[in-house]
């Protein structure tokens, strides 16, 4: 049966029936419906898999761009040279900040002259080093600018391991490929690697919420009452409302997150 | 929830000193890399974190007097801790009040413009990037990495220059220290003024000059003790960090609103 | 928004507010499920019940 | 040629007409469109507004359009929890004004805040202490079930009825409705609240300050109560409109009826309490702020006292009056104004409410500064206008809206609407379903 | 299998619900705002290492000791040196701006020469080879043709290395045209000559001051080096110094005061002689000075007595006769009182007259060369450079009077005349100018009577300019050779206007060079060898810095290290050497300034039936009128009832508007017998009726967009007059009329 016919059958129909109480199309509708459900399931399934595809690896490629590093590094040849370990390179300044990646000034010491015969090393004497030219490095962990990061405070004060953040790059002897968030600028470092978020080392990922999760952990420690439950928390609050100050709970210093205050991290 | 060693930062001008030359206004925007435009006479579009205001005692010559009165934010610390007007009504926790030094931040990368904020701030001291901020080619080489140049679209206000204090824990934590000293933050207003108007400094702690200058009566809120300070809008209850020092009663009673008649000003505690 | 969200806190103001926020939402959703599950079922079954 | 679309005994006007109207009005509609772009690519600076106006004629019109747009939660209300079976002939209608309302309402705050496509962050990082946090979400929940309860209507279209899926649908959530609409009247009623409380809070504002329970202050039960005083006026005042674009009658007048006096009741114990409240205001409040309430309507050009009285006894007072008496709101004239002069009120609190707080000086050594919106500002502000002109234009056409229409505009010409029909509504069929072939 | 509608609507529902459950539509919300977080086009500043450099700020002659704060090879912030003599971490808005000019848009990034007609701002980029053959050039013919005096050099300054290598060139090339922009410093050092016979700067004691008083000068408004005077103020009031104003408008120092003396403008010396003759009557000066140090007191004495009683004083200056009377008292008792003059920034050099009544007022009660006194500072003599040969042309290009007529009969004692140049030249009477060099100075901009003043460029064939920026005299010039910025170059800074003791400050380069530009040192030492001979002779140095570095001698170490150079050891000698007059005392009547004549108030253009109002400009802290104009930022503090858009209002006390029907805002057009403009109203309570306030620093022509076309140059308004004696510009307003625009 054709769907025209039908129509033509329904319409006819419904003018006949005088414009009253509405009709009931389902005489048509149940042939209809007697069509198998099989390709109905299978396309949805299709449309599934198609796009969980997509999303989960076509869409992280086109996403993410590859940057080859200027000059590759190793990092272990690096380390047996030096005696103070990241922090050789890596160090803090007189005033407390952080130097990040080294200049050419630090480097031009041994690498005045041609070290060895590695292409990148000719590459870099020859690009950078004669020149007086900095190396353009691609920065994998950089921060956007909305970001205060203190790393005094957290490798000084707290004496915290340049690993918790950064992973084993010291261990590494070449820079791997370096990719870049095409919407936002930044490096895939930041969201990490896992497109869905998911982290297993503390190094996994660089997020705002990565800092808060090992922070509430520290707070935790430090309050030596275990990690709160919300349960305890909202007691807590509780308490606050109905006879404030007597609540032993310690909040951060933020009135709205009770946490650290927000320009603590952002600038 | 008051912290150990809580700081409450706050700014004393001496209006009888300040001479309205601008110092603070541009050292503020060459420090905090404020944006500029071609034309910044209307006043109501251009950003000023500290704006200094001209007061005049509405007396026929040669009777006038004026008096300049430069407005940073108030980082008001409200009712109880943190109620500045401000705070309480951002949607998306876009500016905050930091119990440990008192400060009221804003988080540009946060805001997304409601302007909520500037509506309950009666001080005004609160300016929207209503434009793309633009420098002359080559003039953003000046801007300060420690401040996050604004993009268009959000709030941005005073931050009793908080990056000096970040800079200043740094150094200390550098040097093993863990608390910082009273010349080792200080606003870039407060360090610019050639009139030495400006005193910065903890409220909190009675070694500060800022303490020694205002007296603030902790029992109300921080107001001022000494007969010459006074605050903005001081019955409003926002209780601000800034205060206000002046010799000539018609500056200090410009300073809040008084119904015709009132003899003197009747400490109302708000209750908000 | 969420418990997880970074400015989540445990208080009367999250819980009343963002309770009550919730609890519309799954009302709204519970009831749209309803409708629609039932309304598919309906469809298949050719269900004419309810007609007058 | 889209008779097969139109409802059932119901006459509509030639398609060509019809289109040309849409065409007319859509026309507008790109304006404000254009207008939009333009703020959302070049950013505010398209507007009038400042740093001293960071809420001006968008805060309004949004305000103005949720508090009239009430009428949707409270004929809904009336009609489904308190059971008035009346109202069921414009309910249909009310719901779809409030459709309009909300979504034209978050149209105009995607527009106004400075960056739209962090919007989102109201919701995801909300501040529940934020009357703005309150307004976005009870406003975004309750235009869902606004959506739910529009949809039903337009399931009801004689062509997507026939789908046995849609047609379940629309009867299963109209057995439900009842449920949804509680949710709504919950919903609405702390969000118009709630933005009764976005003036009311701001304590740094003696103007726009209230006092009041617990952390609502008074203009939180104010706004909530003028819209539901003045929305179901503007249901009636749009019906009006309709009616007499339309040359029919649409809803029967007990319906009309019905609603004007309970609206004229709730205007009027609104504007005891409005009175009451400025009273306490005026005499309490601003006094031990410094200031008088003559401070806040002198020294500008603009907002003097007749403002509030206006406001308050001209479009406030009168129109309860007028809808309380039975001879009053029998009165087709006497309507007509009440329900003008009830949306006027309304409107003019909000303005009040949002424009003459920021005109306000609250610093003594400021002045009061007043403002004009640009071009931009105007054109967006007129966008949703269009844009709900053009959605009741359809859905009167296509939907049925009025279910009291057929009744009381009985179609004499039967037999040659037939044949008009038949034809090319099957070239439509076949359009809208494909072939199985 | 058939793909029908069903199996469609179906793909798509699994479509959508496997994009829900897939990162994409949430990551790439996240990712477009974080885009809106990052925007490209909104900058990132670099970070890096921040370092701190010491140098002076030279772009006013405050001398102010600054701190550069700089982030790798960036300089970010100007602040002011901590324990600078000067100005002691403070610092004013101008300074503080100094990034702007920079990196700023007004840089002369490379030399320029003219390119069609001049004014009309088209250059060509040359090199600087070219472009210094090119004047070598030029001022070879002419000193090949004997005209070697027709080069004419202005500078803004007569005093450290650099400008004494422009004495040095104009020299040994043979013209005596080398001239000063003006200022109240010219009738200072005039007072100074005659008075004290002293070729020497004033400076003032303030911080050892207790009671001021100001003929109408800013001291918080700029006058002298602007943050030192307002750090002095401070210091009053913590000390209880007290500070009386005397001037028609109240200006910020006027509201700082504790007294504010309104004075119908242009007599306050009949007001200074006015307290000269209380203080004299009472016996209230200072017996022991006037005895032993002065001469021509007697004279004097009953000049004053005679013609200035109270009751005169009080019709001529306006202030009542009981005022006078109790200020003279309050100054002559107290411990230390100085008073001062030079209106407003002390920009226009004012009568001389008054300065030596009011130095006269000093010297009463005995505070000259004295703690909390005025001091003649001679400048610091570390300038020792070999004599300069000179050979015949140049002998007889120096003989040649100089254009603008200083140290001729008519003005035996004045240095430079900058006001009389244009007519010198428009009149043709002399010698034309045949080349003019501008370095440190913007001529076109901040002398009066622009319309006169720009004749007379137009008249030069060839003009050279030295500065930074396309200031107005640039723009005006036919080759313009680009100075570094003074964060680029060295330059040794003299003691800062109005300092007791010499400090030599030092301006140090903080960045590299940012374009292809030159220190002005190097060009002139470069000019003078491309011209060879004697010249080339005369400036032996390989490059301006080697000659700074061997002047300095053994202080450059301390100087570069420090950034100033300070006397510690010096005091002002005792009172028996302090006076070089031929009575070896101090001259309380000179006879050549003829100031034992009744006052005369100094006759200002306009009558008064068609232009009944008196139009005074005035000065303010936030609007740069030297050399230098306002950048962004400054401009950005100035007032909106000063500018708004591109109107600048004039201020008018209600009365007076109210005379004229004018309200708040309205436009007016406002015309001087010098010219018109459209200006608009700002009724203040402040300025006395019947004057008309407009302020100095608007409508540049030049610079940037941020800069030019707004407001009126008030110069437009007003032209110079003649002092008799000094010959400089004694104007001090004009008269005006104001009629609805």
């Amino acid at each position: 049966m054709s769907a025209l016919d039908n129509n033509a059958k329904e319409i006819a129909g419904d003018a006949g029936s005088d414009g009253g109480a509405t009709s009931s199309p389902e005489i048509n509708t149940k042939e209809q419906d007697k069509g198998p459900a099989g390709p109905v399931i299978l396309f949805f399934i299709v449309g599934l898999f198609a796009s969980l595809i997509l999303g989960w690896i076509i869409f992280p490629k086109l996403l993410y761009s590859k940057k080859k590093q200027p000059i590759d590094f190793n990092h272990v040849m690096h380390m047996a040279e030096v005696e103070d370990g990241c922090e050789s390179c890596h160090f803090f300044r007189e005033d407390g900040t952080y130097s990040g990646v080294p200049k050419l000034d630090q480097c031009i010491d041994c690498h005045e002259e041609i070290q060895g015969d590695s292409p990148d090393e000719i590459k870099f004497v020859e690009e950078y080093v004669s020149k007086g030219r900095e190396v353009p490095w691609l920065v994998y962990s950089r921060q956007p600018d909305c970001v205060f990061f203190s790393h005094v405070a957290h490798v000084k004060v707290a004496g915290m391991d340049c690993v918790t953040c950064h992973g084993h790059i010291g261990e590494s002897e070449s820079l791997k490929i370096y990719e870049e968030n095409r919407i936002t600028g930044y490096s895939r470092d930041i969201w990490g690697k896992s497109i869905g978020g998911f982290k297993k080392n503390t190094w996994d990922r660089m997020k705002m919420d990565d800092c808060a999760e090992c922070h509430r952990k520290m707070t935790a420690n430090i309050e030596r009452t275990g990690v709160k439950t919300p349960t305890k928390r909202l007691i807590d609050h509780l308490v606050d409302v109905v006879s404030p100050g007597t609540s032993m709970s310690e909040k951060g210093s933020s009135v709205q997150t009770e946490r650290g205050a927000c320009f603590v991290c952002h600038k | 929830m008051k912290h150990k060693n809580a700081k409450k930062y706050g700014m004393v001008i001496d209006l009888d000193k300040c001479t309205g030359c601008g110092s603070c206004m541009v050292a503020c925007m060459a420090e905090n890399n404020v944006p500029f435009r071609k034309d910044e006479s209307n006043k109501v579009l251009s950003i000023t974190w500290l704006r200094v205001y001209q007061l005049t005692n509405g007396k026929p010559f040669p009777n006038t007097d004026i008096c300049y009165l430069p407005r940073p934010c108030m980082h008001c610390e409200g009712q109880h801790e943190g109620h500045s007007p401000c705070v309480s009504v951002c949607p998306a926790v876009a500016t905050d009040y930091n119990t440990e030094t008192g400060i009221v931040s804003q988080i540009y990368t946060r805001c997304f413009g409601c302007r909520y904020c500037m509506a309950s701030c009666p001080y005004h001291a609160r300016y929207f990037n209503w434009w793309d901020p633009v420098w002359p080619d080559g003039m953003e080489k000046y801007l300060s990495p420690n401040v996050s140049p604004r993009m268009r679209g959000v709030v941005e206000k005073c931050s009793f220059c908080f990056h000096r204090y970040q800079l200043a824990k740094e150094k200390a934590f550098k040097e093993g220290r863990r608390e910082i000293k009273e010349d080792e933050y200080q606003t870039a207003c407060t360090q610019a003024c050639p009139a030495g108007a400006i005193t910065f400094g903890d409220l909190n702690n009675p070694n500060h000059a800022v303490s020694r200058m205002v007296k603030p009566d902790p029992k109300h809120h921080g107001r001022p003790t000494n007969p010459n300070a006074f605050r903005l809008l001081e019955r409003l209850g926002t209780n601000p960090k800034v205060y206000y020092l002046s010799s000539r009663e018609w500056v200090r009673r410009a300073g809040d609103n008084y119904l015709e008649n009132e003899a003197k000003y009747k400490k109302t505690v708000h209750q908000g | 928004m969420f418990p997880f969200s970074f400015e989540w806190i445990w208080d009367m103001g999250h819980v009343v507010f963002m309770g009550g926020l919730w609890y519309a939402l799954t009302i709204l959703g519970i009831g749209m499920s309803y409708c629609i599950i039932k309304a598919a079922m309906d469809a298949c079954r050719g269900n004419d019940e309810h007609h007058h | 040629m889209d008779s097969a679309l139109i409802p059932r005994g119901v006459k509509r006007c030639p398609f060509p007409q019809f289109i040309l109207f849409i065409a007319i009005v859509g026309a507008v509609l790109l304006w404000g469109v254009y207008a939009m772009l333009l703020c959302w690519f070049k950013g505010l600076n398209q507007t009038n507004m400042n740093d001293f106006y960071g809420f001006a004629l968008w805060i309004w019109a949004d305000l103005a359009v949720i508090a009239v747009g009430g009428g949707a939660f409270f004929t809904g209300l009336l009609r489904y929890i308190f059971g008035k079976d009346d109202l069921k002939n414009i309910i249909n209608y009310a719901v779809l004004i409030g459709f309009i309302c909300y979504s034209s309402a978050l149209l105009i705050l995607a527009i106004d805040i400075g960056q739209p496509l962090r919007g989102w962050f109201i919701f995801w990082h909300a501040n529940v202490h934020s009357m703005l946090t309150e307004v976005a979400f009870c406003l975004s929940c309750y235009f869902g079930v606004l959506t739910i309860e529009y949809i039903p209507l337009v399931l009801e279209n004689r062509q997507i009825n026939k789908v046995p899926f849609f047609h379940h649908l629309g009867h299963n959530m109209h057995e439900i409705m009842a449920v949804f609409a509680a949710t709504g009247a919950f919903l609405s009623f702390f969000h118009q609240g709630s933005l009764g409380g976005v003036a009311g809070v701001l304590y740094g504002r003696p103007f726009a300050y209230r006092e009041g329970l617990f952390i609502w202050p008074w203009t939180f039960f104010l706004f909530t109560w003028s819209a539901a005083a003045c929305g179901p006026c503007f249901t009636i005042l749009v019906t009006k409109i309709t009616e007499t674009v339309t040359r029919k009658k649409l809803v029967k007048d007990t319906a009309i009826q019905l609603l004007a006096k309970i609206s004229g009741w709730m205007i009027l114990t609104y504007s005891i309490a409005k009175t009451a409240d400025t009273w306490y205001w005026a005499t309490v409040t601003v006094p031990s702020l410094g200031q008088t309430l003559m401070d806040f309507y002198s020294n500008n050009p603009f907002y003097g006292i007749w403002i509030l009285i206006l406001e308050i006894a001209i479009c406030g007072f009168i129109p309860a009056f007028i809808l309380i008496t039975k001879k009053g709101r029998k009165n087709s004239a006497a309507l007509w104004i009440a329900v003008f002069l009830a949306v006027t009120g309304v409107c003019i609190n909000r303005w009040v409410m949002v424009l003459q707080i920021m005109a306000i000086p609250v610093l003594t050594f400021e002045n009061w500064v007043l403002y004009l919106p640009s071009w931009q500002e105007i054109a967006t502000t007129i966008l949703p206008l269009a844009y709900g002109v053009i959605l009741i234009a359809i859905s009167y056409r296509y939907l049925p809206v009025f279910p009291n229409e057929p009744e009381l505009n009985p179609i004499e010409t039967l037999p040659a609407e037939e044949e008009e029909a038949v034809e090319p509504s099957v070239e439509l069929e076949q359009e809208l379903k494909p072939a199985e072939a | 299998m058939k793909i029908d509608r069903r199996s469609f609507l179906s793909f798509l529902l699994g479509g959508a619900a496997g994009t829900a459950l897939s990162p994409l539509p949430w990551k790439l919300t996240d990712d477009s705002s974080i885009w809106t977080q990052m925007w490209p086009w909104t900058p990132v500043p670099e970070d890096g290492e921040a370092s701190y450099v010491n140098s002076s700020c030279t772009l006013c002659p405050g001398g102010c000791g600054i701190t550069v704060r700089k982030i790798d090879d960036r300089a970010v912030k100007i602040e002011g040196m901590k324990r600078h003599p000067v100005n002691n971490g403070g610092l004013c808005s101008l300074g503080l701006s100094g990034l702007q000019l920079l990196y700023g848009p007004t840089r002369v990034k490379t030399p320029l020469k003219r390119v069609g007609k001049r004014g009309r701002g088209r250059w060509e980029k040359i090199s600087w080879k070219d472009a210094v053959s090119e004047v070598a050039k030029t001022l070879g013919d002419l000193r090949e043709k004997g005209q070697s005096h027709t080069v004419g050099f202005i500078s803004g300054s007569d005093r450290g290395t650099v400008p004494r290598l422009f004495e040095r060139f104009l020299t040994v090339y043979g013209s005596p045209n080398l001239i000063r922009t003006p200022s109240i410093i010219d009738s200072y050092e005039l007072a100074l000559h005659l008075m004290q016979g002293a070729q020497a700067l004033p400076g003032f004691d303030f911080e050892n001051a207790n009671f001021i008083l100001s003929f109408g000068s800013g001291i918080v408004d700029g006058w002298g080096s602007p943050v030192r005077m307002f750090r002095a103020n401070s210091a009053w009031r913590d000390t209880g110094g007290k500070v009386i104003q005397i001037e028609p408008r109240l200006s910020n120092t006027a509201a700082k005061s504790d007294k504010w003396i309104p004075i119908n403008p242009g007599t306050e010396a009949a007001l200074a002689l006015g307290i000269a003759h209380i203080i004299i009557k009472e016996s209230l000066y200072d017996a022991e000075f006037i005895n032993n140090y002065s001469e021509g007191f007697e004279d004097w004495k009953a000049f004053v007595l005679g013609e200035y009683g109270p009751d005169s004083v009080a019709t001529i200056t306006g202030i009542d006769s009981t005022t006078i009377i109790a200020l003279a008292r309050s100054f002559a008792r107290a411990s230390k009182p100085l008073a001062i003059c030079g209106r407003g920034q002390g920009t226009t050099p004012g009568s001389l007259n008054e300065c030596t009544a009011v130095h006269a007022l000093n010297a009463l009660v005995g505070n000259i060369n004295k703690k909390g006194g005025v001091f003649a500072v001679a400048e610091p003599d570390y300038i020792n450079w070999p004599e300069v040969e000179m050979d015949a042309t140049a002998a007889a290009g120096m003989q040649k009077n100089r254009l603008d007529g200083a140290g001729s009969k008519k003005y035996p004692f004045s240095r430079y005349l900058l006001n009389r140049l244009p007519q010198a030249i428009n009149s043709g009477k002399k010698y034309p100018l045949k080349a003019l060099f501008v370095a440190g100075a913007n001529p076109l901009y901040t002398m009066s009577d622009s319309k006169a003043v720009k004749k007379a460029f137009d008249k030069v064939p060839f003009i050279v300019s030295f500065s930074s920026y396309m200031d107005e005299t640039a723009q005006n010039a036919d080759l313009i050779l680009p100075n570094h910025n003074y964060l680029e170059r060295y330059e040794d800074i003299p003691t800062p206007a109005g300092m007791p003791q010499p400090v030599i400050g030092l301006s140090r380069p903080v960045v590299e060079p940012q374009f292809n530009t030159k220190h002005v040192g190097d060009v002139i030492i470069l000019l003078a060898k491309a011209m060879g001979g004697t010249l080339s002779d005369a400036f032996a140095w390989d490059s301006y810095d080697a000659c700074l570095k061997e002047t300095m001698g053994y202080k450059w170490q301390v100087i570069i290290e420090k950034g100033f150079w300070s006397y510690p050891d010096f005091v002002a000698g005792p009172r028996e050497e302090s006076f070089d007059t031929v009575s070896g005392k101090f001259e309380f009547a000179p006879k050549e300034t003829g100031s034992l004549k009744p006052f005369k108030p100094v006759k200002i253009e306009g009558d008064k039936t068609n232009y009944p109002l008196l139009l005074m400009p005035y000065d303010s802290i936030r609007l740069a009128n030297g050399a230098m104009g306002d950048p962004p930022f400054v401009m950005k503090s100035v007032d909106d009832t000063v500018l708004k858009g591109t109107d600048v209002f004039i201020e008018i006390n209600p009365k007076t508007a109210g005379e004229h029907g004018l309200r708040e805002g309205q436009l007016a057009m406002l015309s001087t017998p010098v010219g018109q403009a459209k200006v608009k109203v700002h009724l203040f309570d402040g300025i006395m009726p019947g004057l008309v306030a407009l302020p100095r620093g608007l409508g540049h022509t030049a610079y940037d967009e941020y800069l030019a076309g707004k407001g009126i140059n008030v110069n437009e308004l007003i032209g110079p007059v003649e002092d008799p004696v000094s010959g400089l510009d004694a104007a001090w307003g004009v008269r005006a009329k104001l009629a609805k625009a």
